[in-house]
């Protein structure tokens, strides 16, 4: 064995010996394993794709392009598009991100930053995090029977007095966009708080205390320094969540109206990638699921396209922030 | 590809036990097949039958995919789908029901009274208030609020949609020029058109949503305690959807060979408009034998015991030649 | 408090070369843990005065006191007084920001920020709405800190990119910008090589001349090379706990020459480093 | 030195102004920032608050032993449980987790320790980032797809494999990252003393990271118990046991709570909406305990 | 080669007090990034060899050649030989995994595992499936790290629970359990305090009866103090780069008192520490 070498070097009287050759052939074999399952997972990523993508090429061959630009959805004609729907994921997603992100950051720096004792930011953490347990159809039902009631009188008011607004044209008949956007931060906040609260604890220590060592108040430091350097996880925080609210299916299935509706409004019924996959394809047909796959594509490929843009920003930053470019 | 669903231990050795049928699809009629399959299997030593309601669409995918033993839809199947069973399918009329159009106006003491012209302009998306004329010309002191018509339609593909449509479009010429006739049409654009899935769904959401119109089975409006429109007939009379009024207008079908009848428009004085019979699905040859046979009493069943709780779930008793006819057609399944 | 009072007198009298940090704590916790009691440490005016003693003795804990970094600490407390210019920094309204504002710190290791050197060196200053030319403020304390010459091509290049020398020299800049009175310095040469530290050794005999300087050093030897007072601490393990305290402070040359203490003598003459 | 001595001495020209004062724009600006965050903290724990309240009011009266013990009722029926669908729901995630935890936890060995820079490394990486991006839906129809098709029928390992999918990448990274929490010099240690690279992750890295690793497949399970998106489509749901007379129907449909609640939540039937609500707060406290047990062991881990 | 092998013939006569390690560094390489060259250092048996010179030089990455540590950095390339016994270590058939058995290592940093004090020292004889009496050769390390009274009632608690003097010396417990015939030390001491540095200092000395000890300090003092021979390496930043190399190797008191290099002598006159 390789070791041979070596061996003889032993002092007979030595603790010391080589590595067996069981040891070594354990760990070929481990090591051969880890990396296998590896490539497994790449494997059953590449699966999902390819099955999706082969679903949907027929479809990709028939209706090229126009899909995505086009808004009718007319099974009976054998007409698709989807682009309601590309913008009702969109629309909501962005609604979500920017409500689940200002709180989720919120929180995060809240509950690092020493404000509170100990115990009691242990406690915020865990039921900040336990949202996150709850499943998507009680968000849905707790949508319906508590945001959508609570909603309603807000959303008259605005449409009757500001409904020269874009986001307050239409009236809230019930499900909507804008339950379904407040629900989905919900949805999202725990994801963002607790990446960010990631970043945020473990900003170096001695960069917190050169900031209050140049006198800086706690705001100043949590603005100045500890944010900026938590920046890329932060951002990656709000990457996930964001990619989070773009695949979420059931609670906006709920939530949403499932209406092939483009509009600005928040209070207009709409639809997305997702819920329109939940209820057409349960029952889609020969004719319609290549479609529906097609949708599918489109709804990974804005994912993945998060996802990489993600990933380029933060080495992007990440570099700059380790000092590597000028 | 087979029905491979048969229970595991099961072989033909022990048929008589563990025998599961596993069956999905309308939703128009799962409250009545839910309590059939019940009571049957409870009453049945060894037999099995379970059913998910998901709409007809449905269904017919599963059934067509061979993931169930039978499926169910009150669109029965079109020729395109047939032809892609290779087994053969045997279509069985199994009740009827009725499509009524339940709203949420709490305010409204009296119910609703719709002509031919407004309900069809309602799902047109043509009217935008419920004090809008052609609604308050039938509805003479009662005191319409100036709310806005939401629409609640079925977001899947669904056998009610298809019965609701085809009255539509048999009736307005608009309508079938438009969104058409099918098990899902492309409703009008509109953001007071709402969409959830199944009738289960449908009436949740007009339970949920004030100014809400939409059109379910006649049971699930009932069961929900929301108040039916009364609608015009063909005949134009004003009729209320009771099961008597149901009753009449089956009276007047023929039944084809292929057991597949609709009726978009019934005539008759008395006879509610928008009803239809409803199918469960079978494949004329089972690989295993003890399924076929298990099914056939199943069908058999239903057709005899199972009548009679038709009526008092809101579904109407198929008529006695109806019976017949289905039981003999019952054969051909093997 | 009346003799900080009669001591304050003789201060501003003195002006230079007076008292100008006045230190003396009591008892200082961690939670239900002392770990530091009875030290009373006067900083004077214009001198390096460095704290040294055995590792855990709370030289650290001193120091952070002088500008109540403590407070950060979760479960700090604090029984005794620290006087700046006569005034207690512990008195109740009194801003601890402010504090920090006049007395400066440079910590073990060199943490600049992770944005330009540029911006490193002005962070301070924009803290303080400075309004004057920021650009000539940034050169000055660069130059202070001795390191213009080493950056002033590359003041856009980020402040980690610097080798570990130059980020402790760069945080000295930082923290001198906004001139403070006293530098406070905790092991500030402890992650760097002999020859930067010299570089420091150096550069803090310049600051000497404009601020008042005290430095916590394992290194003897540095003590003796630099400071002008020398604080050693030593730990009191009697009763089961660890409390540092003040064994002896004295001019330098005094307290490692003649040592009045055992303790001392057989610190500084166990002579390592 | 009391506070009127502070103010004269304070008036000195070229003295430090040390004094607290919310007239300054710096410490005014810190103090609503301050409060702003703790109200939005606030605000964000009342969702959590106002859906456990609402299961309470809603589900804790229908509690009782037969929804343990019982099937789901038909339409008219009064009564019935869920049993069944706990069962499932049971079942359904252990052969997910059967699948996506020794999967995960050995891919992350290799992303942590033997090729933590390599091309597959990099790649693996990617596809489980992705993988956290999936939508559930999507996990649902690969399932379909991939078994109900192949296998001829709904069943519970398909529903087991879509959820596999959704647990793979939280196990992965979770598991990733705790071990690279591993002080790189207790690895070093392992390694100068000889350890071959196996006995390096056996000995030294996984126990280490064991908390990490646990938390993060608590969280992974408890987020599949929760999917209902992609069970519509592989486990279906069934009105049966899945075990019973001695025999299992695990190739059959499989009921799921989440599945259960979906479809009774949206029925008509005061029973059934009153079912779904109970059965809610069933899968709520379920699913809280096991994050709870996550977070126990992992915050237990962490002190020693 | 054919010098080597005369060597190790030498070395395997001469018994005690002869080379057991030789190592010949021509080049060593971080990526495209030369970080030591031309450095040979002869390690003796049973003697203490000290490798000074200022930080980045490249000491530890010498030092860390010897024991084939450095093959887990990315993009390490070593160019040159390291004879062990004669046999070198670098060789293609050489697995690293058994040359680390041998030669052992104690970091700059105390790394206890996260297991018990007992399962500590235990961890090397049963990854060498020691057959013998496990306790007992635990004992007689702990004994040996000088550590045994200060734990012998707490074998159970857990390595981390110790202070970091404590900690270090169970490292150099855990590395002496399966007595291995180098140590390998990169600045022990670097993060202790004084008194426990004398104490390790005083254990290099009792060990080097059985061991050979190689060391990395930037102590310069106790390198003196300890070391039988000692390198000095400095930095070559001629053409940009800031490659590392020996520029003296020789008996410590020879070296320190009349360096032959002038490098040598700015460095030790630069007299820090
Ligand atoms: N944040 C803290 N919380 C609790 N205890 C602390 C904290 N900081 C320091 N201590 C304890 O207080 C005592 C004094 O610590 P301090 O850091 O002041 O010592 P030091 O003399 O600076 O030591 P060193 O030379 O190692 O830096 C030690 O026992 C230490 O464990
Ligand atoms: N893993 C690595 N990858 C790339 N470069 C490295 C690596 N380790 C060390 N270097 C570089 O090699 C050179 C020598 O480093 P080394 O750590 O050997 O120096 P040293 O003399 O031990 O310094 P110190 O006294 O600071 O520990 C330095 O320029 C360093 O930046
Ligand atoms: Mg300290
Ligand atoms: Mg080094
Ligand atoms: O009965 P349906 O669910 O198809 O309307």
């Amino acid at each position: 064995m390789a070791n041979a070498t070596l061996s003889d070097l032993a002092e007979s009287a030595s603790i010391s010996s080589p590595p067996s050759t069981m040891e070594i052939a354990k760990d070929r074999v481990f090591r051969g394993l880890t990396r296998g399952f590896a490539w497994l997972t790449v494997l059953v990523v590449f699966l999902v794709v390819y099955e999706v993508a082969t679903k949907a090429m027929p479809a990709i061959s028939e209706h090229g392009f126009r899909f995505v630009t086009s808004s009718t959805w007319d099974v009976q004609n054998e007409e698709f598009g989807v682009l309601p729907e590309i913008w009702g994921t969109l629309y909501s997603s962005l609604l979500a991100l920017l409500i689940g992100g200002f709180f989720g950051v919120s929180i995060a720096i809240f509950l690092t930053q020493d404000f509170l004792p100990h115990r009691v930011e242990w406690a915020f953490k865990n039921i900040v995090e336990l949202l996150a347990a709850i499943p998507s159809v009680v968000y849905g039902l707790w949508g319906i029977f508590v945001v959508i009631p609570m909603l309603r009188p807000v959303a008259g008011w605005l449409h009757e007095n500001l409904g020269w607004i874009p986001f307050f044209k239409t009236s809230l008949s019930g499900p909507g966009m804008l339950p379904a956007a407040l629900v989905l931060s919900i949805m999202i906040l725990p994801t963002v708080s607790a990446i960010s609260r990631d970043a945020l604890s473990n900003v170096p220590r001695k960069l917190k205390e050169a900031a209050f060592g140049l006198g800086a108040t706690r705001w100043e430091a949590i603005i100045g320094v500890i944010v900026p350097t938590a920046s890329t996880g932060i951002f990656g925080a709000l990457v996930l969540g964001f990619g989070r609210a773009l695949g979420e299916t059931m609670a906006l299935a709920m939530l949403v109206g499932n209406s092939n509706q483009m509009s600005l409004s928040l209070f207009s019924p709409g639809n997305t990638l997702a819920s329109l996959l939940a209820n057409h394809f349960p029952e889609a047909g020969e004719r319609e699921e290549p479609v529906l796959m097609y949708a599918a594509l489109i709804l990974l490929a804005i994912t993945l396209l998060v996802n990489i843009c993600g990933a380029f920003v933060l080495k992007h930053a990440s570099a700059r922030m380790r000092g590597a470019t000028k | 590809s087979s029905t491979s669903s048969s229970s595991p231990g099961g072989d033909s050795g022990s048929a008589a036990q563990n025998i599961k049928l596993q069956g999905s699809g309308a939703s128009f009629p799962a409250p009545l097949y839910g309590r059939w399959f019940k009571e049957y299997s409870a009453a049945t030593e060894g037999v099995k039958v379970d059913y998910q309601a998901k709409g007809s669409g449905g269904g017919i995918k599963d059934f067509i995919g061979h993931t169930v033993d039978f499926a169910a839809s009150d669109a029965a199947m079109n020729d395109s789908e047939i032809a892609q069973v290779d087994d053969g399918v045997v279509l069985l009329p199994m009740t009827a029901g009725s499509v009524v159009l339940a709203y949420n106006l709490p305010k409204l003491k009296k119910p609703l009274v719709l002509s031919r012209d407004a309900y069809s302009k309602i799902f047109l998306g043509k009217i935008a208030k419920w004090n809008d004329e052609a609604i308050t010309a039938t509805n003479e002191g009662v005191d319409l609020p100036d709310l806005p018509v939401t629409v609640v339609r079925r977001a899947d593909s669904s056998g009610t949609t298809f019965v609701f449509t085809n009255h539509l479009s048999a009736i307005s010429k608009e309508f079938a020029d438009g969104p058409g006739v099918g098990k899902s049409v492309s409703w009008p654009e509109s953001d007071k058109f709402i969409a959830a899935p199944k009738n289960d769904g449908v009436t949740a959401t007009i339970m949920q949503t004030p100014g809400a119109i939409g059109y379910v089975e006649f049971g699930f409006a009932d069961q929900a305690k929301l108040p039916m429109a009364t609608l015009q007939n063909a005949a134009g009379k004003f009729i209320e959807p009771t099961l008597e009024n149901a009753t009449a207008a089956l009276a007047g079908v023929e039944m084809p060979e292929d057991l597949r009848a609709w009726l978009p428009d019934p005539t008759g004085d008395n006879a509610y408009p928008i009803v239809s019979y409803t199918w469960l699905l079978c494949y004329e040859k089972y690989e295993d034998s003890s399924k076929a046979a298990a099914l056939k009493s199943l069908v058999k069943w239903c057709l005899h015991q199972g009548q009679e709780s038709s009526a008092e779930m809101g579904y109407i008793p198929l008529p006695e030649n109806v019976v017949a006819t289905v039981t003999e057609k019952l054969e051909s399944i093997q | 408090m009346i003799a900080s009072a009669k001591v304050e007198n003789d201060v501003l009298a003195n002006g230079n070369g007076s008292l100008l940090l006045d230190c003396n704590i009591e008892n200082l916790y961690y939670g239900n843990f002392r770990a530091v009691r009875d030290s009373r440490i006067p900083i004077h005016r214009g001198s390096i005065t460095a704290f040294i003693g055995p590792s855990g003795c709370g030289k650290s804990s001193a120091l952070r006191c002088l500008n109540r970094m403590n407070d950060l600490v979760r479960g700090f407390r604090f029984e005794g007084h620290v006087h700046f210019r006569g005034k207690d920094i512990y008195h109740a309204k009194v801003d601890p920001v402010a504090v920090r504002r006049y007395i400066g710190m440079v910590f073990q290791q060199p943490n600049p920020f992770a944005m330009s050197i540029y911006n490193n060196v002005a962070f301070g200053l924009r803290l303080n709405r400075y309004r004057g030319d920021i650009a000539e403020k940034v050169e000055k304390a660069l130059r202070g800190a001795a390191l213009w010459d080493e950056v002033k091509d590359k003041l856009k290049n980020s402040g980690l990119s610097l080798s570990g020398g130059q980020q402790q020299r760069l945080c000295i800049a930082r923290a001198i910008a906004t001139e403070p009175e006293v530098l406070l310095m905790d092991e500030p040469c402890s992650a760097l090589d002999p020859i930067a530290t010299r570089r420091i050794e150096d550069l803090m005999q310049e600051l000497k001349e404009n601020y008042t300087i005290a430095i916590v050093t394992h290194n003897l030897q540095q003590a003796k090379r630099v400071a002008d007072q020398t604080a050693f601490m030593y730990v009191d393990t009697s009763g089961g706990g660890r409390t540092g305290y003040l064994v002896e402070f004295g001019e330098t040359n005094e307290l490692f020459d003649s040592p009045r203490e055992d303790a001392t003598k057989q610190y500084i003459s166990g002579e390592f480093s | 030195m009391n506070t009127a001595e502070i103010a004269t001495e304070f008036s000195d020209v070229d003295f430090p102004r040390l004094e607290r004062s919310l007239r300054h724009p710096r410490t005014l600006f810190s103090i609503v920032l301050s409060i702003g965050t703790g109200v939005a903290t606030i605000i964000a724990c009342v969702p959590l608050f106002s859906v456990l309240i609402m299961l309470i009011y809603r589900g804790g009266k229908k509690l009782s032993l037969a929804l343990f013990t019982e099937l789901p009722p038909t339409a008219f029926e009064e009564g019935g449980g869920f049993g069944n669908a706990i069962v499932g729901t049971i079942v359904i995630v252990s052969i997910a987790a059967a699948i996506a935890i020794p999967v995960g936890i050995l891919t992350a060995v290799f992303l942590a320790e033997f090729g933590p820079q390599s091309k597959t490394a990099s790649i693996a990486r990617f596809c489980a980032k992705t993988l956290t991006g999936l939508p559930s839906i999507l996990a649902g129809v690969f399932a379909y797809a991939a078994i109900v098709l192949a296998t001829g029928g709904y069943s519970a390992p398909a529903g087991g494999v879509a959820l596999a999918l959704l647990m793979l990448p939280t196990v992965i990274l979770t598991a990733e990252e705790s071990m690279r929490m591993v002080p790189v010099k207790m690895k070093e240690a392992a390694i100068g003393m000889g350890c071959t690279p196996t006995q390096v992750a056996w000995k030294i890295v996984l126990p280490t990271a064991l908390p990490g690793i646990l938390t993060g497949v608590m969280l992974a399970v408890a987020r599949a118990a929760g999917e209902t998106a992609p069970l519509l489509f592989t486990a279906l749901f069934s009105n049966y046991w899945i075990f019973e007379d001695g025999s299992s129907q695990v190739m059959e449909p499989t009921a799921s709570l989440a599945v259960f609640i979906y479809n009774f939540s949206g029925m008509p039937f005061e029973n059934q909406i009153e079912m779904a609500w109970a059965a809610s707060l069933i899968l709520v406290l379920m699913v809280l305990t096991i994050n709870i047990i996550g977070q126990i062991i992992s915050s237990r881990a962490k002190v020693s």
